[in-house]
């Protein structure tokens, strides 16, 4: 049974790598969320593969926030701020898209390298989970410093923040994972907030720098 | 052990002293009462230095203080006790010339906590025996003389003095903390005493040599780092001042021949050439820019840097004669050295204290604007122009006896068997001799200008002689000159122990050779009789007023001054300092200053006067400490770029790293 | 008994030059004079001089100081002093080891640092130039100097004079280049420190031109009489350094004989006359320079000094 | 001692119950008189963890050598802050800057970041201990953005961001712990009980190890401050009130510090793994030499010690990762001295600060003048900073430089240049700030002197004596450190 177990859980983590690249691949912000959505959809199988392989049925609570928070609560408020702040639906990328895929390509290059240095006797799952986990986790990174748009750098952390509960449920018995989804859960309420809160329109930084350290007196 | 603690425990009653005074600074008896403490107390301790010059064999303390795995040495030897008169020596009389002194002091709160602190200071580092309570003591010094400097801080040139001072005391103290580190080792044996022991290479050798020059240098006022000490010296309160001048550069001294004779155990002769070099530019740059100050107080600061390098020449010598193992010759150089460090103390703050009195009296430290002040102030200008000739190192005063020393210590130069050393040595006594020479110069113009002619203000013309205090303290010193000069001999043999501790050998006794006078090496080669020349002179001069009032006439008419027959009343006439200085500036100038002269005259007809202009520029500055300046300020502005990104190129940066901590692991594993 | 014939040797010494410093002034003159085809003044003229200037009330200017009054003897005592402690006609004197020729020419700077300081007392512009002048002279001539009294010393082992001559006197100097450059040096810094012709003109009348005698300038009747006794003998005594580094021949050995003194007496005066023709030769041969001239005509002595330094360790090969 | 309770509950009971309680109590002086009130008995309890016996590590709590000291040095600052808080805040309450609904608020938030702490050096779980260091960072963060200005908005903003960021990191680090110790200790809580790790850290896999490092570093370096990471740590210290400033600089930075340093002891106990040496040494130069070039620039006095702190957590990280007895005792010595140091140079700050109405160098001048109090509180506690004796920095800078040097010389160079550039700096800025003509108001200051004389007073006897015990400890310390 255990081939195909592990197969399963093996496609369900490419997937999400898979994903990521789409997120990074999209142009318009509804697409993105869409694509975020369905990213934190299949966290949520993977995640309760877990739970059901591992027979931890605590993961379940984990994979039931990704689920209803990451994948239904989150697109739909970020979709009610991009109406109501009326945000461009075009992003704004830094490198072209074309140069953001290679620079992902590397870096999933990277973490593969990185992990299979790991010496065998940690099981091979939790390897080849880990290096998917790294993969998505420099993913979203990249995707945060590659979007000037702060929606989808929001989008970027949160994606980021799926590696981190993907690489969480393949650590074996690994105790307060939930409380660290939780806790990641409600940092990134926290995120969303902010936006809300300081009518981020643009970008982080449309709280004008200049206009801040001018009046702070640091640049003449 | 027992003078170790008496100095210990009036160096506490110093630091007490301090305490004391930042709650009583108001009181108008704070003065009295803070220089009269450091008074006693420096004489104690003066006096427990004198009492351990006779025993050669060290005492040693230990404290449950600073590293705590270490703990506070104190060590007494040779050296240190003779370092130890020379401060407190010259603490007592800052501290006597004070209570008078400081009663004019505008702002005692911020002078009078910082004086004892500061000597209590010097004190210890001298006593140090180990590397962390050396540059502890050492750092607090110059921080003590910081505060001492900043006491005067509205006005900003003293500000700027204070800067530079302690950027500059910084970079020489972390010079000196590398160079503990290299001799400590990696186990950090900081005590002096396994520095002592153990042994290191030549390499070790250089870089701990090197680094000493540049801290201890940075201290003493070694061109080119001797940048702040014309700004920070006369800064100060002029007692500070003459503390300085006179005692904080020769700590300075005594660090540099515990590194270099004790710590290290001698150098090769290419080491000593390059001390020798920085010894005698230093002398003649020094002398050369005090020609050019009419600041009275900057000039005599710019003399101490002059002293210094005659110092380091006699320490450059011994340490060349020592790499040759002739010791008896090294013990004759340094020897002067040492001799020179008494006097330079003693005349040194002599001035200054003179400098001080004319500023209380007249509030003028620009020679330009006083004049004929012998006249007003009889006493403070006697004092004065023995200190300027004792400085001019003219018979038989002590600063020639001193300097003489030194000839005789380069005249031994032919036995050296390096090339380098016989050619140089000599030029460097030519150097000596020029700079002896321009001193001597100087103090005409600086005796001349100040004390001389007619009175060029008003505040000149109502000065008036100083208090009891200070003149006692003047006099004091003005008579040690005098014995100094008069009786080298019994110096010589009081430095004797120092110099057995540093270079195994020492001079020939001195107090019995006939008629009190010195033979540094043998009576065929050369000998001086002080006590001798001044009986001569005194005798034949006294001689010749007798003569004369007795059987020539004696009387005597006051009549204007003749002048060629056109004698002009106004002041204006008169030579200033600039002007007198102005034949040796074309000489030298050029030179060194890159002075260049700028005359405007008017056309025939036109009522403006003709100008001329003098521009002196320092080349030190010019070539090192600016573009220094200018680089810290360049990197600075392209650095500050980075206060002002967003928050994305932030994460860019956090990204990067990441990345590239990555990578590393990647390839390298 | 050997005490009291050395006190009394020293003693003649101290007369001696005394005495025979304003006859060689005078002499020295009267042979300038005679090669201008001058009558000039009688050789005794300077005693006269000095006489009538004795005599003479001082007249001070108002605001003299205490230090204007009191220079010109110390300027006359140190000079004695320094002139008497130069070996004229005898070496090792009973006090010839006070002071070696280093002390001697510091002795001669301490005259010089009064005499600088006594120009400046007045608060007159011409005082003020002497002085300034004087000090900017002997800034150059003092190291050349002592770069000679290396090379010398480094010959012979001594600074000290009474040795330097015994040892000049000695066969074992031979010729050497060094020492003729140190005699070349030595003479041009005496012509510089005694202010004679180029340098500068002790008869001048032109204030503009003059050093020494624009410091002294305010000086009148015994005052006066000092310091021109003081500058005659500082030539006096330059010129026995230069009889008995480079001539020493004749010169009496310590504790020698009567005759001995005598030979040595006479053939010191012997030396004196012949030097102060040459120096009255010299000075009419040359032309004043101007003042800024002066410090590269110095500066030449002390290259000269040095360079003799520098070849003595070659020929020595030490 | 079975009925006495057991200080390590209370140490963390306290604050936590208190902040409970503030969150609730109306009024300004009850509040402050509270605040001072938890904090001391806080101070009390972790004081009695110096003379109570220490019971054997539990699965979440533990004290040992190395926390102790930084336990008592938290609540100590802690206390001192809330003194300090008292008359500051009520100032600004005075002036109308903030309402006494923030003030509860702060109070609250006060104490839970004091609990934060604490909990974060007394965990003996790596998976609390980030849990404890985010509850930190999000209270401060909150705090810092509390004067609800722009700037303070854009800069609690910009904490966020970046913090969140870096608690990413933190947390994928951890979870690599967890992997690499999961085959040696089995699954559950021991793999990540610290004692355990630190036990079996040499059969763990170096990979995983060494990738789980490199995140640790970068995700509470992020919070120490390192350089390139320090982006929020400037205006966060300039924006937030001064109080905040003080505990950021002086305990916060160091709770992060003490993680990594965790996290370095277990690196170091595993053979195959990389040295973590030569990454501190690399980013401490880094941070060093940049924020000493950084304050030429600067403008806002409080900015300017920010940097200043940037540059002496580049000094620790230095001397961490020079390594070996000396360097790692100094590191220690250099966190303790470095936090009551600054703290107290934020304490004098605020009150000046208060007093000119302006935060601005350019309108602050002759403190000692018309201030004498603050002025040479402020002169001594540059001085000390700049790492001049007698003061303790100057000790601990003694043994860094000197150790460093006479093993690798060429590291010691530019450490050298960066700390005189540091100097240079600090007293050019001191000069204007503290003598010269006076500028600003010359209204006397109702301030409380004596939590910042407290501190320079211990900086002070650090710098010529330590107590026996804390020096048994770190050299212990140290010596684990390797």
């Amino acid at each position: 049974m255990d081939r195909f177990v592990l197969d399963v859980a093996h496609l369900l983590a490419a997937s999400l790598v898979l994903i990521s690249f789409v997120q990074l691949y999209q142009r318009r912000l509804y697409a993105l969320l869409n694509t975020f959505a369905l990213h934190a959809f299949v966290l949520a199988c993977s995640v309760a593969w877990q739970a059901f392989l591992q027979e931890a049925p605590h993961l379940y609570i984990t994979a039931g926030i990704a689920l209803v928070f990451k994948a239904v609560v989150i697109p739909v408020a970020l979709h009610r701020i991009i109406q109501q702040l009326g945000i461009h639906r075009e992003i704004e990328t830094v490198g072209g898209v074309g140069l953001t895929m290679l620079a992902g390509i590397a870096l999933v290059a990277l973490s593969v390298v990185l992990m299979l240095q790991v010496t065998t006797e940690a099981d091979r799952l939790a390897r080849e989970d880990l290096a998917f986990a790294l993969a998505v986790i420099l993913l979203g990174l990249l995707l945060m410093v590659s979007r000037r748009n702060a929606v989808s750098q929001v989008v970027g952390f949160m994606s980021l923040e799926n590696g981190l509960v993907l690489a969480a449920t393949g650590a074996k018995g690994m105790p307060l994972v939930v409380e660290f989804s939780v806790a990641f859960s409600i940092l990134i309420a926290f995120v969303v907030i902010g936006i809300f809160l300081f009518r981020i329109r643009e970008r982080f930084d449309s709280v004008d720098v200049l206009v801040v350290d001018r009046h702070r007196g640091e640049r003449l | 052990m027992y003078p170790v603690i008496v100095i210990l425990w009036s160096v506490a009653a110093l630091f007490c002293t301090a305490v004391l005074a930042v709650g009583i600074a108001r009181r108008p008896t704070a003065s009295t009462i803070v220089y009269g403490t450091s008074l006693v107390a420096a004489s104690i301790a003066l006096a427990a230095a004198f009492a351990h010059f006779g025993d050669a064999s060290p005492a040693s303390l230990a404290l449950p203080l600073g590293l705590p795995w270490l703990g506070a040495h104190f060590r007494l030897d040779a050296l240190s006790a003779l370092f130890l008169a020379v401060v407190n020596l010259g603490g007592a009389g800052a501290s006597l010339y004070a209570l008078g002194y400081g009663a004019h002091e505008p702002l005692p709160g911020r002078v009078l906590p910082f004086f004892p602190a500061f000597l209590g200071g010097m004190n210890l580092v001298v006593l140090a025996d180990d590397a962390f309570t050396f540059l502890l003591c050492w750092e607090f010094m110059s921080l003590t003389s910081w505060a001492l400097v900043m006491a005067h801080h509205r006005i900003a040139q003293n500000r700027q003095a204070g800067y530079v001072y302690l950027v500059m005391a910084g970079f020489g103290t972390l010079a000196l903390l590398l160079a503990f580190g290299m001799l400590a080792g990696n186990d950090g044996a900081y005590g002096f005493a396994a520095m002592r022991q153990s042994v290191h290479t030549p390499l070790v050798n250089t870089l701990v040599l090197a680094l000493v020059l540049i801290g201890v240098g940075s201290k003493a006022g070694i061109v080119p780092l001797h940048a702040w000490l014309p700004l920070a010296h006369p800064a100060a309160p002029s007692h500070v001042s003459a503390l300085m001048s006179g005692v904080m550069t020769k700590v300075a001294v005594y660090a540099f021949i515990r590194f270099a004779f004790d710590l290290l155990g001698g150098s090769d002769w290419w080491q000593s050439m390059t001390v020798l070099v920085f010894g005698g530019a230093t002398a003649v740059l020094g002398v050369l820019y005090a020609l050019m100050q009419h600041d009275l107080k900057r000039l005599l600061a710019y003399h101490t840097v002059e002293n210094i390098g005659i110092i380091y020449i006699g320490l450059g010598l011994a340490l060349a004669f020592q790499a040759n193992g002739m010791n008896a010759a090294a013990a004759l150089a340094l020897t002067a050295a040492l001799f020179h460090v008494i006097n330079h103390s003693l005349f040194k703050s002599l001035l200054f204290f003179g400098a001080g009195a004319v500023l209380t009296s007249t509030g003028e430290r620009d020679m330009e604007r006083l004049g004929g002040l012998i006249r007003r102030m009889p006493y403070t200008s006697f004092a004065f122009l023995v200190g300027c000739v004792a400085i001019s190192a003219l018979p038989p005063l002590n600063g020639f006896a001193s300097e003489w020393l030194t000839f005789q210590a380069i005249l031994q130069s032919p036995e050296l068997p390096q090339w380098g050393l016989k050619l140089i040595v000599p030029a460097v006594g030519g150097v000596l001799a020029l700079s002896a020479a321009l001193a001597a110069a100087c103090f005409v113009k600086a005796f001349g200008i100040t004390f001389l002619g007619r009175p060029r203000s008003p505040a000149a013309e109502e000065a008036c002689d100083v208090d009891r205090f200070s003149l006692t303290a003047m006099f004091g010193l003005a008579g040690l000159c005098l014995l100094a000069g008069i009786l080298p001999g019994v110096v010589i043999d009081a430095l004797a122990p120092a110099t057995l501790s540093m270079v195994g050998e020492r001079m020939p006794e001195q107090i019995g050779v006939a008629w009190l006078s010195i033979v540094p090496v043998a009576e065929s080669r050369s000998s001086y009789n002080g006590l001798l020349v001044f009986l001569f002179v005194a005798f034949s001069a006294s001689l010749a007023v007798f003569v004369i009032h007795r059987f020539a006439s004696r009387e005597l008419r006051r009549a204007p001054a003749w002048d060629c027959g056109f004698p002009e009343p106004s002041t204006r006439t008169q030579y200033t300092a600039g002007g007198f200085a102005q034949p040796i500036r074309r000489v030298f100038g050029t030179l060194v200053f890159q002075s260049s002269e700028r005359i405007e005259m008017p056309p025939p007809g036109d009522l403006r006067p003709a100008r001329l202009q003098v521009q002196l520029r320092d080349l030190i500055w010019d070539v090192l400490y600016m573009p220094l300046a200018g680089f810290v300020n360049a990197a600075a502005s392209w650095l500050d770029r980075f206060q002002f990104l967003t928050i994305r190129r932030y994460l860019g940066l956090v990204f990067l790293t990441l990345v590239s901590l990555l990578m590393m692991l990647a390839v390298w594993l | 008994m050997a005490l009291i014939a050395g006190l009394l040797a020293q003693g003649l010494q101290m007369a001696l030059v005394l005495l025979l410093a304003p006859l060689l002034t005078g002499f020295v003159r009267k042979i300038r004079a005679r090669l201008q085809r001058r009558l000039g003044p009688p050789v005794l003229q300077p005693y006269r001089d000095l006489y009538r200037l004795l005599r003479k009330e001082a007249v001070l200017a108002e605001n003299a100081s205490w230090l204007f009054r009191v220079t010109p003897y110390l300027v006359f005592a140190v000079t004695w002093v320094a002139a008497s402690l130069v070996p004229t006609f005898a070496s090792g004197l009973i006090f010839s080891w006070t002071a070696d020729l280093i002390a001697i020419i510091a002795l001669l700077g301490s005259a010089r640092f009064f005499l600088a300081l006594a120009g400046l007392d007045i608060g007159t512009s011409f005082g003020g130039i002497g002085s300034s002048r004087e000090v900017m002279i002997a800034s150059v001539a003092e190291p050349a100097m002592l770069l000679i009294v290396f090379s010398l010393a480094l010959v012979a082992g001594s600074t000290q004079l009474s040795n330097v001559a015994e040892f000049m006197a000695s066969p074992e100097v031979g010729l050497r280049v060094s020492l003729g450059l140190a005699l070349i040096a030595l003479i041009m810094v005496g012509i510089a420190e005694n202010g004679r012709i180029p340098i500068d003109n002790p008869a001048t009348h032109l204030e503009l031109t003059m050093v020494h005698e624009a410091m002294v300038l305010e000086y009148s009747g015994r005052h006066l009489a000092m310091i021109e006794l003081a500058a005659s003998m500082k030539l006096l005594l330059y010129l026995s350094l230069l009889a008995c580094l480079f001539v020493p021949w004749g010169l009496a050995t310590e504790g020698a004989s009567i005759s001995a003194y005598a030979v040595g007496l006479s053939s010191y005066i012997g030396k004196l006359a012949g030097g102060g023709v040459l120096l009255a030769i010299f000075e009419l041969a040359v032309a004043k320079m101007r003042v800024f001239r002066v410090p590269e005509f110095l500066g030449a002595a002390l290259m000269l000094g040095l360079l003799g330094t520098l070849l003595l360790f070659l020929s020595r090969g030490l | 001692m079975i009925s006495m309770p057991n200080p390590l509950a209370l140490i963390l009971l306290i604050p936590i119950s208190a902040a409970a309680l503030l969150a609730v109590l109306p009024g300004y002086r009850a509040t402050s008189r509270l605040s001072i009130l938890a904090s001391l008995l806080t101070l009390v309890a972790a004081l009695s963890l110096l003379v109570v016996d220490r019971d054997s590590p539990g699965s979440y709590l533990l004290v040992d050598d190395f926390n102790i000291v930084f336990v008592v040095l938290n609540t100590f600052v802690g206390f001192t802050t809330s003194v300090f808080s008292a008359s500051y805040i009520g100032h600004e309450l005075a002036t109308g800057k903030l309402t006494p609904l923030y003030l509860r608020f702060y109070h609250a938030m006060y104490q839970l970041l004091i609990f934060a702490m604490n909990l974060a050096l007394m965990a003996n779980n790596i998976g609390l201990m980030w849990v404890a260091i985010e509850l930190a960072t999000l209270t401060t963060v909150l705090m810092v953005g509390m004067y609800r200005t722009h700037q303070a908005l854009e800069a609690a903003w910009k904490y966020f961001i970046l913090g969140s960021v870096g608690i990413a990191l933190a947390l994928f680090g951890t979870i690599l712990v967890y992997l690499a110790a999961q085959p040696v200790v089995g699954e559950g809580l021991n793999a990540m009980t610290w004692t355990i790790l630190i036990d079996r850290v040499a059969e763990f896999d170096p990979a995983l190890l060494n990738v789980a490092f490199v995140f640790l570093l970068l995700g509470y370096g992020t919070k120490v401050g390192l350089a390139p990471l320090h982006a929020w740590l400037p205006d966060a210290h300039a924006e937030g009130p001064t109080p905040i400033s003080a505990v950021l600089s002086g305990l916060l930075l160091n709770v992060a510090l003490y993680a990594v340093l965790r996290f370095k002891m277990l690196m170091a106990g595993n053979a195959g793994a990389i040295a973590a040496g030569p990454l501190l040494v690399t980013m401490g130069l880094t941070s060093l030499i940049f924020a000493a070039f950084m304050l030429y620039r600067r403008r806002d006095v409080k900015r300017l010690f920010a940097y200043s702190s940037i540059e002496h957590m580049g000094i620790i990280a230095f001397a961490f990762g020079m390594g070996g007895p000396l360097a790692n005792f100094a590191g220690l010595l250099h966190m303790v001295m470095h936090s009551l140091t600054k703290s107290a140079i934020f304490f004098a700050v605020g009150h000046v600060a208060q007093v000119k109405g302006s935060q601005k160098i350019s309108e602050i001048g002759g403190l000692t003048v018309t201030h004498p109090w603050l002025g040479w509180g402020l002169v001594l506690g540059v001085v000390a900073i700049v790492g001049l004796p007698p003061l303790g920095i100057f000790m601990t800078e003694f043994l860094i430089v000197s150790s460093t040097f006479a093993r690798s010389p060429w590291l010691a160079i530019p450490l050298v240049l960066g700390l005189i550039v540091a100097l240079g700096a600090l007293m050019l800025r001191l000069n204007s700030l503290a003598f010269g003509e006076p500028r600003g108001s010359i209204a006397p200051a109702e301030a409380s002197y004596v939590p910042m004389f407290a501190h320079l007073a211990l900086v002070l006897v650090a710098g010529v004596y330590l107590p026996v015990p804390l020096v048994d400890w770190f050299q212990h310390v140290a010596r684990l450190l390797g």
